[in-house]
């Protein structure tokens, strides 16, 4: 089979699980954290491409999600907007900025790209959590114009409690599932065709792939552009889903999470990121009981990976299957 | 005749995917100039490598002094007395030139002895005491060089190995480095010399190899060198 | 007037605490190219054990930095023996051992959170009293960080310059093949590298408690700062990062009288993101020529 | 860069002019003052020893490395301060001495991203690999002989393999001018005539070829003319079966005297 063709075919079977999930587990709790599973998915996704299809070490993915958290939040808050329309918008403002730090990674390299994402990130955090001063009042209180430490809430919702009633929470399951499918497909046509070649070829060797005529300026820009649309995205629909949006989005522990499942998964892989993200996630639930060793875990857990399965799970998989067949044949 | 202070058997070595070195063998005895000369690209760095434990043996064996050191790591082989003044001078280059040449001696921890090879170094190579204090990365070619071979001569070893010692200097620094290599060679020490210059190698030496795809196409004396035209010839593929 | 020499020295006192976990982080990128996320976690575990020996042990305050100074050495050489040893050959190092930090790091401080709970503690470690200082007064544990602060960095600068390690050290970060030709055992140099960073993080971390108080997430503040210091000054460049580190110390001290506590750290964000764009190699960094 | 393509092979002016250019490292002129010519379809092949500043002279043409001063032109245009994206699209490929290659991608797909974005920058490159592309690298993969070896990593092959793939990810990209930087370097006999044989059909399309090369029969016995280079400068133009006899040629290679030696030796009437 050729490769799209498989790509379908674990595309359709991924979407028809996830499809039956609300009507055999009609529990709200499960919903929820399927639907939080999808957001992180499309997250990851689109790390990915940056991280390990273009080997771009940003770690400022959580900034482009806020980003779109918050200016959809602050569309509907402040503007009165459509959810609908500030989604899009907030994806939108997410590109720009991306492409805004893309620029500003132009000239660096590997661990110097890090901590300048990472710095792009805090300074983001900071603004947020130490901003204090009153932009709009309400009865009781005065809020501040990024919400501060508190964060931001009653910008509105989906509106799908008027048709659905007290299923509503099952129709944003299908948009997050949507949204998810929208973007796997989106990273896999990227991953997979030429775009991808492009990303691949300046990561293995600069400067052999600018004599073969690959800009780095264009791609490297096009690459942040890219992934931070869906990755915006998801912040929209993060915060509309959950009606609020809070500074935690910037957490490490968050960020640990989201790294975990990748490495997890396998870094560069075309759907390591979403097993990774399933094993990753289903973990963490089973170690609810022991919650408070679920960092220690999650830490342990990369350390390892890295150490022992660099490829992650996919990756390593589908080596020991090439050398299997390999030696079949 | 006495064993060989260094002798290497059958070796073959290489990176991945490749053989640079097949089959090759060669000895050296103590006292000796032995030179290996050979067009560029056809494993003569690669040789000294592998003598030195830069880079692995594929398969053969290497014996210094008596003992069967395959395998050792370039410290270990340092530790033995086995010193190498690679190519392209891998200086300490945020170093000066006195605590590049102290580097040399690391292992000797007797500090006269130390402070005695250090004026030997300063005797053969003058320069290198008016630029005690000066950054490595500051120096010019020629002087990189004179410390790179400085330094090698620091650890006061039983064998001492150099690549292309007079690669990419100009024809006067060439004369210069040359003249410390006879001084060398009169005092007595065990020298592997690297070169793709044969003829200037081949006034030096007691033997020459000449490397040809990785192996040994031809081996003597020096003036059996260069009373043979025809080798000299195939150098250039005429 | 009196505004200056408080914003000096509590610059001052800023610059010494970053600097010592600077040269820290400085030395194991210069030396193996390895950013050690985990360095904040280190430094929480030396303030803790200086805590834990003095206050619960009830041993003197000797011992305390002793603990820390231990504690920090054995995680250093453990993150050696366990992470770096076996990663070191394997392709991608670099973004690796970023990534497998990054996870130790985020696991060593749930472990100090288990350990010694999530309330801020105090740092039984800390000198009282105060000095006048052209009708300032300072005091005395600021004093106290800035003395051994600078002392650590006159040590380590000793350490690199004057002794045998201190030059296979620097010659293994310049030149890893000919240092090894030269008789170094490299790998064992590496080992003793984050050994000695990561006593430094534990003296940093009593410094940084006993300026305010332990908590499991406390090295996370410090070691941010360290990055931003060594990036400034080229990471890997340890003299650079001793300058920068004082710089951006009184920087950030300007910046907090200036603009109100909260601005201090974006400031100094701001302006490593600034130093990138302008010299992706830090101020004292070099291009390097590359063949392919 | 439009006017570029419309010029004719056959055109009398030169493809390539190298006009008095150097490279500065440091005090280190690593390229001095050198001026040079290649017409189309011609193969000019560059030796010297190593460190005479060959490859940093293909860097400065190919424009991953600044010229210090001179001028480079390409078909009329200049190209001193283009970058080696746009040299690329002009027309001119290189391949590289340590065996570049994108490791992770196949040989397939080494070729297919020099198909893409080689010839000319593409302004979307789309989701789908073009037929035309395709069918571009479908006779790449034949003209180099790698069509066995398609799926396999790049990373994986032996040096032979590696060489023939940088040669063709170049001529995939359509280029008027080919440079190759050391193409057999540590090759066998037999796999050098292998590449031989290649080049001779690629030569047949009527493709420029500059070649660095330490081995000088390889050298000698495909290129029109030869320029040796020491320091940095020129020491030798011309017809490549001269060179022997080139008394400043074989000095370099050999050390003083050896001209007189070979030349005593090869010529019956003098005894030496």
């Amino acid at each position: 089979m050729t490769a799209p063709g498989k790509d379908l075919v674990i595309g359709v079977v991924l979407v028809a699980i996830a499809a039956t999930v609300p009507f055999l587990f009609p529990v709200r709790y499960v919903i929820t954290q399927m639907t939080l599973l999808f957001i992180y998915a499309i997250v990851v996704t689109q790390w990915n491409l940056v991280l390990g299809v273009a080997g771009i070490f940003s770690l400022a993915q959580m900034a482009l999600f806020a980003c779109g958290a918050y200016a959809t939040a602050m569309l509907g808050l402040y503007l009165d907007w459509s959810l609908w329309a500030a989604m899009p918008a907030g994806a939108m403002i997410a590109v720009v900025v991306g492409l805004l730090i893309g620029l500003a990674c132009l000239r660096l390299k590997g661990p110097y790209v890090a901590l300048l994402t990472l710095a792009i990130a805090q300074v983001a955090y900071l603004v947020i959590i130490t901003d204090t001063d009153c932009f709009i009042r309400t009865e009781t209180r005065c809020e501040p114009f990024t919400g501060g430490a508190s964060g931001l809430r009653r910008f509105g919702d989906l509106g799908l409690r008027e048709w659905l009633g007290r299923d509503w929470i099952i129709g944003n399951y299908f948009v997050g599932l949507g949204l998810l499918v929208a973007a796997m497909a989106f990273s896999v046509a990227v991953a997979r065709g030429p775009l991808g070649l492009a990303f691949r070829a300046l990561r293995d060797n600069l400067g052999y792939a600018r004599s073969r005529g690959i800009s780095q300026f264009k791609y490297q820009l096009v690459v942040f552009a890219l992934s931070a649309f869906f990755t915006g995205l998801a912040g929209a629909f993060y915060a509309a889903h959950f009606k609020s949006v809070g500074p935690t989005i910037f957490s490490f522990s968050l960020l640990l999470l989201l790294l975990a499942m990748i490495v997890v998964g396998g870094l560069g892989t075309i759907w390591g990121p979403i097993v990774g993200a399933t094993l990753v996630m289903f973990a963490d639930e089973g170690l609810r009981e022991v919650q408070d060793f679920r960092t220690l875990g999650l830490g342990l857990t990369l350390a390892l990976f890295v150490l022992l399965l660099p490829d992650g799970l996919t990756g390593t998989a589908s080596r020991l299957l090439a050398r299997w067949r390999g030696s079949g044949s | 005749m006495s064993d060989p202070l260094l002798s290497v058997c059958q070796v073959f070595a290489g990176y991945t995917g490749r053989d640079v070195l097949r089959d090759l063998s060669l000895d050296v005895h103590k006292g000796a100039f032995v030179s290996v000369i050979g067009p560029n690209g056809h494993g003569k760095s690669t040789l000294l490598k592998c003598i030195s434990g830069l880079l692995r043996t594929g398969s053969g064996s290497i014996r210094f002094s008596g003992d069967d050191v395959t395998g050792l790591a370039a410290p270990a082989m340092a530790a033995l007395g086995l010193v190498h003044v690679p190519q392209g001078d891998m200086l300490f280059a945020d170093m000066t030139v006195q605590e590049n040449l102290m580097m040399g001696a690391y292992l000797t921890s007797d500090r006269a002895v130390v402070r005695r090879r250090l004026d030997e170094v300063h005797a053969i190579l003058p320069r290198l005491a008016d630029r005690r204090q000066q950054l490595a990365r500051t120096l010019s070619g020629g002087e990189r060089r004179m410390v790179a071979i400085g330094r090698g001569l620091m650890a006061g070893g039983r064998l001492t190995m150099f690549d292309e010692p007079s690669l990419g200097l100009a024809p006067v620094i060439i004369d210069q480095i040359y003249d410390v290599m006879t001084r060398l060679r009169e005092s007595g020490r065990t020298i592997v010399l690297v070169e793709e210059n044969a003829m200037r190698a081949a006034r030096q030496s007691d033997r020459m190899y000449l490397l040809d795809n990785g192996s040994m196409a031809w081996q003597g004396n020096g003036e059996e060198f260069l009373a043979r035209p025809e080798v000299i010839r195939s150098y250039l593929g005429g | 007037m009196e505004v200056i020499v408080q914003v000096i020295a509590s610059g001052l006192t800023l610059g010494a605490m970053y600097a010592v976990a600077a040269v820290g982080l400085a030395l194991v990128y210069g030396a193996l190219g390895m950013l050690n996320i985990a360095h904040g976690a280190i430094l929480t575990f030396g303030g803790y054990a200086a805590f834990y020996v003095i206050t619960s042990l009830g041993l003197p305050m000797v011992a305390g930095v002793a603990a820390a100074v231990a504690a920090g050495a054995l995680l250093g050489l453990a993150i050696y023996v366990v992470l770096v040893h076996g990663m070191l050959s394997a392709p991608a190092f670099e973004t690796n051992i970023f990534i497998a930090t990054f996870g130790i790091g985020m696991a060593l401080e749930n472990v100090v959170l288990k350990l010694f709970g999530a309330y801020p503690a105090a740092q039984p470690l800390a000198l009282d009293g105060a000095v006048a200082v052209f009708d300032v007064f300072i005091p005395v544990r600021n004093i106290a960080i800035l003395v051994a602060g600078v002392l650590l960095m006159v040590a380590t600068a000793w350490l690199l310059t004057r002794t045998q390690t201190g030059n296979a050290i620097r010659a293994t970060a310049q030149n890893r093949a000919a240092a090894e030709l030269m008789g170094v055992r490299v790998r064992w140099i590496y080992a003793q590298v984050l050994a000695i960073s990561g006593a430094l993080a534990g003296v940093s971390g009593i410094m940084v408690s006993s300026l305010t108080n332990l908590s499991p997430t406390m090295g996370g503040d410090p070691m941010l700062k360290a990055f931003i210091v060594c990036v400034v000054a080229g990471l890997g460049n340890v003299y650079g990062a001793m300058i920068a580190a004082i710089a951006l110390g009184l920087v950030e001290a300007t910046a907090q009288y200036l603009l109100g506590v909260r601005f201090g750290l974006a400031t100094l964000l701001v302006l490593v993101i600034l130093t990138l764009i302008w010299r992706p190699h830090g101020l004292f960094g070099r291009t390097q020529v590359q063949r392919l | 860069m439009d006017g570029l393509s419309h010029e004719t092979a056959r055109s009398p002016r030169p493809l390539l002019v190298v006009d008095g250019v150097s490279k500065h490292f440091g005090a280190l002129a690593a390229v001095d003052n050198l001026s040079f010519e290649v017409m189309p379809g011609e193969v000019l092949g560059i030796g010297g020893p190593n460190g005479a500043g060959k490859t940093t002279l293909f860097d400065v043409i190919t424009g991953l490395d600044r010229a210090s001063s001179g001028r480079v032109l390409f078909a009329g245009h200049d190209i001193t301060r283009a970058g080696p994206e746009r040299i690329c699209h002009a027309g001119i490929a290189r391949t590289f001495q340590l065996n570049a290659g994108f490791d992770t991608l196949s040989v397939r797909e080494n070729i297919e991203v020099a198909a893409i974005y080689g010839h000319v920058a593409p302004v979307f490159p789309g989701f789908r690999i073009r037929p035309v592309i395709r069918r571009r690298v479908d006779a790449a993969l034949e003209l180099s002989g790698l069509a066995g070896r398609a799926a396999t990593p790049a990373g994986e092959l032996a040096v032979l393999e590696r060489k023939l793939l940088m040669v063709a990810t170049a001529i995939v990209t359509q280029p008027r001018l080919l440079m190759l930087d050391e193409p057999v370097g540590g090759l066998t006999q037999a796999e050098m005539d292998a590449f031989v044989a290649m080049l001779a059909r690629i030569r047949g399309e009527g493709m420029a070829i500059i070649l660095i090369e330490h081995v000088m029969r390889f050298l000698v016995s495909l290129a029109d003319r030869v320029l040796i280079m020491h320091h940095g400068e020129r020491i030798y133009e011309g017809r490549p079966d001269d060179l022997a006899n080139d008394r400043r040629v074989v000095d370099v290679y050999l050390g003083d005297g050896a001209a007189d030696l070979i030349r005593a030796a090869l010529d019956p009437g003098v005894v030496p």
